[in-house]
């Protein structure tokens, strides 16, 4: 229950339009993003107009779960701010996710820091990331290593 | 652009100091004013660029100069704010309703990781996807996955600026280290460690700039304003932003060469022409991505450009002879009108044991939040 | 200055909104490059004016109309700010760079009184010397003693911009209230009732501001910039600053005198041309001071001025027919182009039932922290 | 002590450069000013530069201790931000107080909130007016009416 007596739903999105609904099945739910009829680019989210050609002529589609490791770092310090990772903190890879929907998209991903290579096989993950003040489960996403577990 | 000259540099050193912002500010624009020969009652107009001080901090550093009615503002746009302070300086003089200003750069921040908060959202913030420096290592991987640029030429720039500093009294950190020492730093974020990388810390710089008529009129020393050009990165042309993705399918040239591109064809020239340039390397490898982008050398040689040791003062394209970002640190709103400082300084002949010999031409390179670029190319 | 017009305009409601600062703020833009019949594409550099947003904030939200390289930077001069972006545009223009421009100012703001720490001292905020209304109420106390202005005249300005508020869809109250239920308000800081002061809130407005020749070739219904001026408060000129002290031996002409003349002498017109007035009522005593300062009165007069009916929007100088600050609230960045947005429609003949007959010249007037000051005069 | 281990002062100045030292004796502190020696303008607190004209051919002085009220206001609810005064709020006067020495200083008038006047006689007042973070107290300064208690 919410301050002002309503029901709150148990788990939202880490961001809103980030993730398809429902969110009950974490397995389920997928990354959206927006595609443009327009020039054709697709990027992650729902988005109003095109942020390469700023047209208006969107459609909305879920994105594939299968992907390859354009880029990465390693993140060997706890990020400052309202950080809501693993504490204490440890060192994790974010990088740059190629989707075959024509994007890449920047995500956390899951795989032995120390191993981490350009090229290998993703796939995404919908996990609970943490649960945020209202006590509502936080959904995140990530990639995750296919080859190596 | 020809027609607007520097007149009078001014700064504060960069590092960290128990003084306010009015202090470093004001310190930093009493002396470009006493160098231009010029008080500040005879300034029209002034800018102050800066990212993280509060509102009207360019009214209240300023007013300790004594009371003028002139038009002062607040200029932000990320690292490249000093660059569109003093282009905003150089239309209002084309404009021809003024012809003298004073462009002020200032910023106290505080110690470590910038508040990721002032351009990150909420989300990415939670998730710690918002780290600047895994943005640049994440360029850096690519660069070498697909150039096969080195850690070792990576930790050479560092070595190159940190040696460089030693000269510079303006400078946060004037100590020379190893390569050893360099690559044995921590990592911050793969693959590049903390001696090659920037710290935000407090700092002022300033210029006075003049139509060139009325420079003649005061004489002095002046340094012409070729071009001075700002802008932002197109859609997927940078991914140091905090985007949330890239296209897959394009790749517009990146911000530093966009707006290279446009400076040298305002200047005129090119940038084998240019005997000096101080560069945003907020990490070492991004040195080597710049001279790319700013063709002193061709896409993914980089990496032998720097092993070449012609980035060297004493080579034909010193880069960063004040020891860059890496040691001087970066106050933000400070940054580029640091390094104008220091390139005036050069095409002065006033850089003493670090001065490139004979320098006639000049640029100054910021890149930053929001793929935020400024370029500005000056000479004697 | 009569070679730069503006050619769209664009508002997003001032109020509180669940809505984000790049929503908002893209909404006007869209809307004023709309209005002026042009693309994003075509437009040339913009400039956001914001105080209270976060860094780069103008490239967040340009950046949802599409991708574009031009320069884009954000703009601050306190409650100024809308006057100072929209004078570099102006700049630009005149310095012949460029012929197409956007102005932007948005705001996003937490309810209730601003954060001090943004212009005040610690030990002003400790002591409580850090209350906007509380220098604004001094400024009336000492003009009720000097000139005998009485209550009844500062409340009778709050009962005419609440009613012409309920003409503006864009305002944040549009409520008309009694006399009584104006004087009755709780006092916020005497003699200032809680009915007679503005709100800070969320809000956004936009113009497209074009050289003559372009807007030529481009055809709408230009309106034509007169004057465009910024000027900060000399010393003792102004006490709404967050001074320490002020001379009690001098009393040069405060900030609005100042900009108004400048701003009379270049427009080449004097208050008697004027048809209509957007002035900055902050707190309704501050309207009645304004009066003096602008012109529209003898220095003492302001409060029989209010009495005499002219200011009302059929008396011959109308002043805040949009129901002014009090009612539309003041999301800072966004707050003089507002002004703007209501004297173009005026001058246009949009404005409907609030419509100042045959309206030709009008003016816009902001004032606020440290003194900064914009009036920006427009005739069709 | 201090979390280094230095003794603090048992008493510092609101903001250092406004009262004269020592602070021991309250009654015996006095506000500082700034004459200008090239304009003759005086200002509170000690400046290296004169606001008003620049110069930076400054003397410091002790100011007048008795003023008159040139404007006032009553703030009648609690200011915002790190707000040290009387909790629970008390309304308090506000004024610009004309002092013998060419200048008018903002700051707290004390008084009866309803019945003050623009006129009215005043003494400097200094106290301490309140505790910070380590313990030390904080002196600040008012301007009490003479004519009414
Ligand atoms: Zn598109
Ligand atoms: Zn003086």
């Amino acid at each position: 229950m919410s301050e002002d007596g309503k029901d709150l739903p148990k788990r939202v999105a880490i961001r809103d339009d980030l993730l398809t609904k429902p969110l009950d099945d974490l397995d389920k739910v997928r990354l959206v993003g927006s595609r443009c009829r327009q020039c054709g680019e697709t990027s992650l989210g729902e988005r109003g107009r095109c942020p390469n050609c700023g047209s208006g002529d969107m459609e909305t589609r879920e994105l594939g779960t299968e992907g390859t490791l354009w880029t990465y770092t390693v993140v060997r310090n706890r990020p400052p701010g309202k950080y809501r990772g693993p504490d204490p903190f440890q060192p994790f890879c974010m990088g740059l996710v190629e989707l075959p929907d024509g994007l890449r998209v920047n995500a956390l991903v899951e795989g032995d820091v120390e191993e981490m290579e350009i090229g290998v096989p993703l796939r995404l993950r919908v996990f609970v990331h943490h649960e945020n003040e209202a006590g509502q489960e936080v959904v995140g996403f990530a990639f995750a290593r296919t080859d190596k577990p | 652009m020809s027609d607007v000259v520097i007149l009078g540099i001014g700064i504060h050193p960069f590092g960290r100091f128990d003084k306010t912002f009015e202090e470093i500010g004001a310190e930093a624009a009493a002396q470009a004013i006493d160098d231009a020969g010029v008080t500040w009652q005879d300034i029209q107009t002034a800018y102050l660029s800066r990212m993280y001080l509060p509102a009207t901090s360019g009214a209240r550093i300023l007013r300790r100069l004594g009371s003028t009615d002139i038009p002062i503002c607040d200029i932000e746009a990320a690292c490249a704010s000093g660059g569109v302070a003093l282009r905003q300086a150089i239309l209002a003089i084309r404009s021809g309703e003024i012809d003298l200003a004073l462009v002020l750069g200032t910023e106290k921040m505080p110690r470590g990781f910038m508040d990721p908060s002032m351009i990150y959202a909420p989300w990415q913030v939670a998730m710690g996807l918002s780290l600047n420096p895994s943005y640049w290592s994440m360029r850096a991987k690519r660069h070498m996955y697909e150039h096969g640029t080195s850690e070792l030429q990576i930790a050479k720039v560092a070595h190159k600026n940190h040696r460089n500093s030693v000269h510079n009294p303006n400078a946060m950190y004037r100590k020379e280290f190893s390569m050893e020492k360099i690559m044995e730093s921590p990592l911050v974020c793969d693959p590049i460690h903390l001696l090659e990388i920037c710290a935000p810390n407090d700092g002022a710089a300033a210029v006075v700039v003049a139509s060139k008529e009325r420079a003649a009129k005061l004489g002095g020393r002046p340094i012409q304003v070729d071009a001075c050009v700002h802008t932002l990165a197109t859609y997927s042309s940078d991914f140091r932003c905090p985007a949330d993705s890239m296209s897959a399918t394009m790749a517009p040239p990146g911000p530093t060469s966009a707006t290279a591109r446009k400076a040298y064809e305002i200047a005129g020239i090119g940038p084998q022409d240019i005997d000096c340039f101080e560069v945003q390397d907020t990490d070492a490898f991004c040195e080597i991505e710049i001279y790319e982008d700013i063709g002193l050398c061709g896409l993914g040689e980089g990496g032998a450009l720097i092993d070449s040791g012609r980035t060297e003062i004493n080579g034909d394209t010193p880069v960063n002879m004040s020891g860059g970002l890496i040691c001087k640190g970066e106050p933000v709103g400070a940054s580029h009108l640091g390094q104008i400082h220091e390139i005036v300084s050069q095409l002065r002949g006033d850089s003493g044991p670090r001065q490139v010999s004979g320098a006639r031409t000049g640029m100054a390179h910021v890149l930053g939040a929001g793929g935020n670029c400024a370029v500005t190319i000056m000479s004697r």
